[in-house]
């Protein structure tokens, strides 16, 4: 019998159809794949699953029973644990509050007492194997992995007959994505169900006994795992074959020198760096959560102050603000890592958004030209296939994969020529991601230069044309293209943990 | 002879308005020349507006054991176990304009009953005893704009053929009273009279823009409201008061008494006379005075319209412009 | 044709709403007083709405990057002061003066901005503080002495009406700093930058959104309009005098707010504003016709407010469709 | 070492640097008038700060649900007036009474509420509205200042239990409140609805439930200013309470309290209702001229702010994030 099951689900917002008349089934004792391109609803079902939103139509069958409450409480009682590929952590709280919020034992004052629940939640993060999360910590001061990594806990931790992992490796390092891959694995051998939802095909190969494949709000089908190929997964999800993920590579990097850092220091996370990015060059960036890519992104980007000295195209420069990175003469544009609190005006049109870090290239005569404006987000919006209803969709309302490639958009809409990738493909389909390692490769041919940084390292093996490897805020290594592979990179991540 | 110098602080609960303006500079000029001049040590210590800075003030004046306070008190309540306390501490306490309910303080005030009797009166006279007219009802909340509006109604009851057609709240402000009186106009087809508690200007305003010929109007006695009232054609008023110099009032009954020679009673109360147009005859107060509105003698189109008439008590020669502060 | 107005059409946006609003209380209270929608009445009530729309401005666009102004009251106050002070009723010397009141009064906005988008001072804090420190400031320089009259040209533009057709002159004022706003707001890239500082102040800055800039520049803004609009009043009310700013502290905002802006920023619009400001002077030009106590006033103020609300609420919409 | 400071602020809820200038302020009146904080000193510092401190106190339970409370003028005014003028009423009694009146304060909080998670309505505009409503309903029950107060209440509001001023008797039990409810699962789910309205669904927080209960603690607390504020002088007054919205809101900013919801805490708002008292007297104490204290005044509260926030600044910028 089913553990799961839903029929013909259907739901619309507004003039827009996320689902139309999907079906799922699953059984206990399985990790389930669900999969399918950006805006397929996946994360719509999964709402709906879980209480965050109502279907229109459509029945959800529990145990054999139709489920009739609604809302997130009742999910939680019929066992439902949802891990949202947005996130559904209080960042005013501590960790050990998010996890626990609304199961903490109490005092006889009816206390939350901090202590028993900070000594909770480290026997939580021991039993789960999980370290470096101090349980009272704010959670608006960690790091997107290590919210995601919360999160996933919080979901463990009140041990779900159903499991929904949505996107939840989409922040995660290489061992990371291990130890919830084992998680999952177990969950099921326990005779409990994992919804485990994915862009990325060597997880869902390792984990998942089926897969259900989602296409346009309905569903394309369901397969066992081993009974099917990635193609024909990729075919079902795109409804088209896809020739290649990885671009061709061709090395196109020139003498001239984009970007130089000596010394680059940011407070004790990055202490001192020295490297140089060249004209059409992909420089790939490793390491592990925390060892300072991130602030080595938002130093260059003008976004936090630095140490040390820099030249952008063979001038010296001190890069004061974002602001000044983006300005002409300098040309240095990020794409960060929080797409939703750094990245996007969440209730404010995909057109603004696009458009906001180029206004001045579109201003005559102090006002904006509109049909400047409009014809760079049609375009935008086609070259990186963006799943809109309208360019006045609110960017809050995109799927996540299409979120982040508003964010792409607005990068390239303005005219740095040195762009910084902070985990570009965060949670997008392979279709886009192919267009966007095409387009990488594209922009370096014709004379920008990249530094790109992925949680996938077989994405930095495949694209960037050196790799420099991070720990703890230092360059442990720096690999050339014809030594890179994905071990050689994961063991000079641990180089550095050896010598620190 | 031998007299001695006193400290004495003003305590005011607000600065926003030109009343309280000409009431500070009042007090200044008061222990500068006249009979006080050189006995007073003047503090003047200002708080905006909410009662509770009153009281912290008044709590650190305490502190510092002047031998009198005067206040402008911004509650007739709220200060009075504070003042009380002062009063305990052997410091002479007088109350003046919005006196204190409290029975210790002195206080020195208008004669608030006998002006709120005559307005109503004055309007009625000219009006021959009949039509229709629109009040102001002041700020709501005041226990100024309170006992008026109940003296008024009252008076008014004795006069069958006035009507009041509507009420409107100024706010003592000039803006609201303007907006009032023109809301009103546009409702009423018919008004013959119009009592604002304020600059009289704004209903003047209000009548021209509505195209309406001018009624007789009763307003305070803003120097800019005289003029107006003494230049327009055809505009009757009545003028009352309620002058500033009350801080100079208060600050010489806080040395008499400090000189040992306090007045008989607690309360001071003064019946102003009243500028117009129109000397009426009527049923008005005992006392009641009336003097005719001329321009040079009692009515400035040279100074400032935000002057409040008359600028000086008997005792004392505050000139109009030490009381505009334009000297 | 224009978008958001055929946007606006096809689901009435909360803008519209508070326009029907507006529309609904005039058309209700004319009925009951036919005086009320005479146009001599009309005008006066535009000249009065013309007055909280013009501080509005300014208003407006603090509050959609993010911020409030509390310092109106008496920035409008020192501008109306130093207007009859400085020209001493001579009209030729309007001339230096409006501008240097407007500039000073567009600066000290900006020391709000200033310490708001640099020294990190919450707004509330700033613009109360500033609203006290103009308060006494004025008094210092003043020394508290009631200026002499309004010279007769801005008399003139606040109370004048165009002979030919009847209208006031200060409709034509404001609609006319009204288009400008609207473009502003709309148009340009400082537009967007505020919506963008209101909406997300990180997304802004890493967008190279020139956060403390557009902030300042926001600020300065309201202290411009307020400036105006002080200057303007005293036009309207002949003199200056000590406390004609206070009306304006709770209009303004409220009038934003009842157009539909967050009050927390990012959204809203000058277009709303307008209707705001409108709901609100009908509200205050016909309380006085229902001859009610200050009490009950209050009431049935506070509740229209709320009705004006409630009917742009996209809840009461829903709960109606289902109906 | 810097990374102590910036979670020692974080742990405070934003209260600490407020703290530090509080004591500033307080040791430079000590100075400069010796002998200022005596007990009976203490007692009357606390008796005219104890009203915004209640309005305060409430107002920062509503920013932390990520709303704001305007109506509390309005109340504090209805139950000053109702303790003032309804004395004569048969079945005078301290408590009954005070409950009835506490009990108008939490109705008018739950009507807000309703009408804010009902219609989905602006805070700021829904009490802006029920503000006007509330103080008209004052001005009917009592047209302008006055009344009186039963001689119970008023010897009430100057009793001395214990050998305590009721003033610093009753601040120790807000304190001693916010110290429990801080803990609650309630402050949890109102930090958390305040924070994030999604999220704080996603985890099963009644959105409705968090806004009544934010609103009625703020009417309550509000109608307690108003029935302090009646013991305290004796009598009511309808229109009072406009004075004292600004000034709570202001003392919950300078207590550390973002009003984008989600943080803060009671410590920092008492703390900066104290500030806002304490900067009257430093002014005092300066011998300033009349119209400098006002200019003084508003410096000194901006210098406040500014020093609070540069030194917060600074232990931020030692971590990278953001
Ligand atoms: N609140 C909303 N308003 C309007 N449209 C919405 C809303 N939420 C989701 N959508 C739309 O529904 C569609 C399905 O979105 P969903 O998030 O389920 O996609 P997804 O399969 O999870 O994609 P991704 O892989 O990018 O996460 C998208 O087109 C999205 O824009
Ligand atoms: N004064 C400020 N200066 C700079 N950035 C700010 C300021 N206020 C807020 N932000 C940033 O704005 C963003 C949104 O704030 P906030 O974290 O409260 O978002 P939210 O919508 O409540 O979602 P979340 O649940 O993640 O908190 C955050 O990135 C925050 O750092
Ligand atoms: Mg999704
Ligand atoms: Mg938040």
């Amino acid at each position: 019998m089913n553990l799961l099951e839903a029929r013909d689900i259907t739901k619309r917002f507004g003039g827009i159809v996320a689902l139309d008349g999907m079906h799922f089934a699953a059984k206990a004792g399985e990790v389930h794949a669900i999969l399918g391109e950006n805006g397929a609803g996946k994360s719509t079902f999964i709402q709906i699953l879980s209480g965050a939103l109502v279907a229109d139509r459509g029945k959800i069958m529990l145990r054999g029973k139709t489920v009739t409450a609604h809302g997130p409480g009742a999910a939680r009682r019929a066992g439902i644990a949802p891990v949202f590929q947005e996130l559904s952590l209080i960042s005013d709280l501590t960790v050990g509050e998010n996890i626990w919020f609304g199961d903490e034992a109490l005092t006889p004052l009816r206390m939350i007492s901090r202590r028993a629940l900070n000594a909770r939640t480290a026997a939580l993060f021991a039993e789960l194997g999980l370290d470096g999360i101090a349980p009272d910590r704010l959670v608006r001061s960690l790091s997107i992995g290590q919210q995601q990594l919360v999160e996933i806990a919080k979901g463990l931790a009140c041990d779900p007959d159903i499991l929904i992992l949505d996107e939840a490796t989409s922040a995660l390092v290489p061992h990371e994505v291990d130890w919830l891959l084992d998680i999952a694995r177990r969950r099921a051998d326990a005779g409990k169900l994992v919804l485990y939802i994915s862009h990325r095909m060597g997880e869902v190969r390792r984990v998942a006994d089926r897969i259900t494949v989602l296409r346009n709000g309905e569903t394309v089908g369901t397969a066992e795992t081993s009974a099917i190929g990635d193609d024909e997964i990729v075919a079902m999800m795109l409804g088209r074959r896809l020739n290649r993920l990885f671009p061709e590579r061709h090395a196109t990097a020139t003498d001239r020198t984009a970007l130089k850092a000596s010394g680059l220091s940011v407070g004790h996370q990055l202490k001192g760096m020295d490297f140089t990015l060249r004209e059409g060059e992909v420089l790939g960036v490793a390491g592990l959560q925390g060892h300072g890519q991130r602030e080595l992104f938002m130093a260059l980007a003008g976004a936090v102050r630095f140490g040390g000295s820099l030249e952008v195209w063979g001038r010296p420069v001190s890069i004061r603000s974002p602001r000044h990175a983006l300005s002409q003469g300098i040309g240095v544009a990020l794409l960060p890592e929080d797409r939703r609190h750094q990245g996007l005006l969440l209730a404010k049109p995909v057109r603004e958004n696009v458009v906001l870090a180029a206004l001045s290239r579109l201003t005559r005569f102090g006002l904006i030209d509109r049909q400047a404006e409009a014809d760079v987000v049609s375009e935008s919006v086609s070259r990186l296939q963006i799943k809109v209803g309208s360019p006045e969709q609110l960017a809050g309302t995109l799927s996540g994969g299409n979120q982040q490639k508003v964010v792409l958009a607005k990068l390239l809409a303005t005219d740095a020529r040195i762009l910084l990738f902070f985990d570009p493909t965060r949670g997008v389909d392979v279709g886009t991601k192919a267009e966007i390692f095409a387009m990488m490769r594209d922009l370096a041919a014709s004379g920008y230069a990249i530094l790109f940084y992925s949680t996938d390292i077989a994405e930095l093996v495949n694209v960037a044309d050196r790799v420099m490897v991070l720990s703890y805020g230092r360059i442990s290594a720096t690999l050339p293209a014809d030594q890179l592979s994905e071990d050689r990179i994961l063991r000079a991540t641990m180089i550095g943990q050896v010598a620190a | 002879a031998d007299q001695k110098k006193y400290t004495i602080y003003l305590s005011n609960s607000v600065i926003g308005n030109d009343w309280l303006q000409q009431m500070l500079r009042s007090a200044e000029v008061s222990v500068k020349k006249g009979p006080l001049a050189g006995r007073v040590d003047l503090h003047i210590e200002t708080v905006e507006n909410t009662v509770q800075a009153q009281i912290n003030s008044l709590n650190n004046i305490i502190a510092a054991k002047p031998d009198a306070i005067i206040v402008h008190a911004g509650s007739v309540s709220a200060l009075d176990p504070t003042l009380e306390r002062a009063c305990a501490a052997g410091i002479v306490v007088v109350s003046f304009s919005q006196v204190v309910t409290a029975p210790c303080p002195w206080k020195v005030n208008t004669d608030w009953t006998s002006t709120n009797h005559d307005i109503p009166v004055w309007l009625a006279e000219v009006l021959g005893g009949k039509g229709k007219i629109i009040v102001d009802r002041g700020l709501p909340g005041s226990p100024i704009s309170e006992a008026s509006n109940k003296e008024i109604e009252a008076v008014l009851a004795k006069y069958p053929g006035i009507e009041v057609v509507g009420w409107y709240t100024s706010n003592y402000e000039l803006g609201a009273e303007q907006a009032g009186v023109a809301a009103l106009l546009a409702a009423n087809p018919q008004i013959d009279g119009i009592l604002t508690a304020g600059y009289g200007t704004g209903a003047i305003q209000a009548l021209k823009d509505a195209g309406r010929p001018m009624v007789p109007i009763v307003m305070f006695a803003y120097n800019g409201s005289a003029t107006a009232c003494a230049q327009e054609p055809g505009l009757k008023c009545m003028i009352y008061t309620h002058p500033p110099y009350l801080s100079a009032d208060a600050i010489k009954l806080a040395v008499d008494v400090l000189d040992g020679h306090p007045p008989a009673n607690n309360l001071t109360e003064n019946n102003y006379p009243r500028l117009t147009t129109d000397v009426v005859k009527g049923d008005f107060s005992k006392g009641a005075e009336f003097i005719k509105l001329e321009i040079g003698k009692n009515v400035f189109p040279d100074l400032p319209p935000g002057l409040v008439l008359p600028a000086s008590p008997a005792w004392l020669d505050i000139t109009p412009q030490e009381a505009a502060g334009t000297n | 044709m224009i978008p958001w107005l055929t946007n606006g059409l096809r689901s009435p946006s909360p803008i519209l709403l508070a326009y029907l609003g507006a529309l609904l209380i005039f058309v209700a209270v004319s009925l009951y007083s036919p005086g009320f929608a005479h146009p001599a009445h009309v005008s006066t009530l535009i000249v009065i709405a013309a007055f909280t729309g013009i501080v509005a401005i300014g208003q407006t666009m603090v509050i959609v990057g993010g911020g409030i102004d509390l310092s109106v009251p008496w920035l409008l106050n020192s501008a109306a002061v130093a207007t009859t002070a400085l020209t001493r009723s001579s009209d030729a010397a309007l001339i230096w003066v409006v501008p240097m009141i407007l500039v000073s009064s567009a600066g000290i906005g900006a020391i709000n901005g200033l310490a708001i988008a640099l020294l990190r001072v919450p707004p509330i804090v700033m613009t109360l503080s500033m609203n006290v420190m103009l308060m006494g400031l004025l008094f210092i320089v003043t020394r508290g002495f009631p200026p002499p009259p309004t010279p007769l040209a801005l008399q003139w533009i606040a109370n004048g009406r165009i002979a030919t057709i009847g209208l006031p002159v200060m409709l034509f004022v404001w609609l006319a700093l009204a288009a400008i706003a609207l473009v502003v707001e709309r148009r340009t890239a400082f537009g967007r930058y505020l919506y963008a500082v209101g909406s997300n102040r990180t997304v802004a800055r890493l967008s190279g959104v020139p956060v403390a800039g557009t902030t300042i520049a926001a600020y300065a803004i309201s202290g411009f309009t307020a400036g105006l609009a002080g200057v303007l009043l005293t036009g309207y009310a002949k003199q200056s005098y000590l406390g004609m700013g206070d009306p304006y502290l709770f209009t303004s905002i409220a009038a934003v707010a009842i157009g539909g802006a967050s009050i927390l920023g990012g959204s809203g619009s000058y277009l709303g504003t307008i209707a705001g400001a409108l709901i609100l002077t009908l509200l205050t030009g016909l309380l006085p016709i229902f001859r009610l106590d200050a009490g009950a006033l209050k009431v049935i103020y506070g509740a229209v407010i709320l009705f004006a609300v409630a009917i742009a609420s996209p809840q009461l919409r829903r709960f109606f469709r289902r109906e | 070492m810097k990374r102590s400071l910036s979670s020692l602020l974080g742990r405070t809820d934003g209260w600490g640097m407020p703290l530090v200038v509080l004591f500033i302020i307080a040791g430079l009146i000590e100075l400069m008038r010796p002998g200022s904080f005596g007990l009976e000193q203490l007692a009357l510092i606390c008796a005219s700060a104890m009203i915004l401190v209640f309005v305060a106190t409430g107002e920062t339970i509503v920013v932390m649900r990520g709303g704001i409370d305007l109506s509390v003028g309005g109340t504090l005014s209805l139950a000053s007036v109702i303790s003032a003028t309804r004395a004569d009423l048969p079945g005078l009694d301290l408590l009954p009474w005070l409950a009835l009146i506490l009990g108008v304060g939490f109705l008018i909080g739950v009507a807000n509420a309703l009408i804010i998670s009902l219609l989905k309505l602006q805070p700021f505009l829904v009490t802006l509205a029920t503000w006007s409503i509330v103080e008209g309903i004052a001005l009917i029950v009592q047209p302008s200042e006055g009344g009186t107060v039963p001689p119970v209440w008023f010897a009430w509001g100057y009793s001395r239990p214990f050998g305590i001023p009721i003033s610093v008797l009753l601040l120790m039990l807000l304190m001693l409140w916010w110290a429990w409810f801080r803990r609650t699962r309630m402050a949890n789910s109102i930090r958390a609805a305040g924070s994030n309205e999604r999220s704080a669904y996603l985890n099963r927080v009644s959105l409705m439930g968090t806004n009544i209960a934010a609103y009625g603690i703020s009417g309550v607390m509000a109608a307690l200013a108003g029935f302090f504020y009646a013991t305290q002088t004796g009598a009511g007054s309808p229109v009072v309470g406009a004075q004292y919205v600004l000034p709570a809101i202001a003392a919950v900013v300078i207590g550390g309290t973002s009003l984008a919801g989600g943080r803060g805490g009671l410590t920092g708002t008492i703390t900066g209702a104290f500030i806002l008292n304490l900067t009257g007297t430093v002014v005092f104490l300066l011998k300033l001229t009349s119209y400098w204290q006002i200019v003084a005044q508003g410096a000194i509260l901006v210098l406040v702010v500014i020093t609070g926030s540069i030194v917060e600044a600074r232990s931020e910028r030692s971590g990278a994030d953001r």
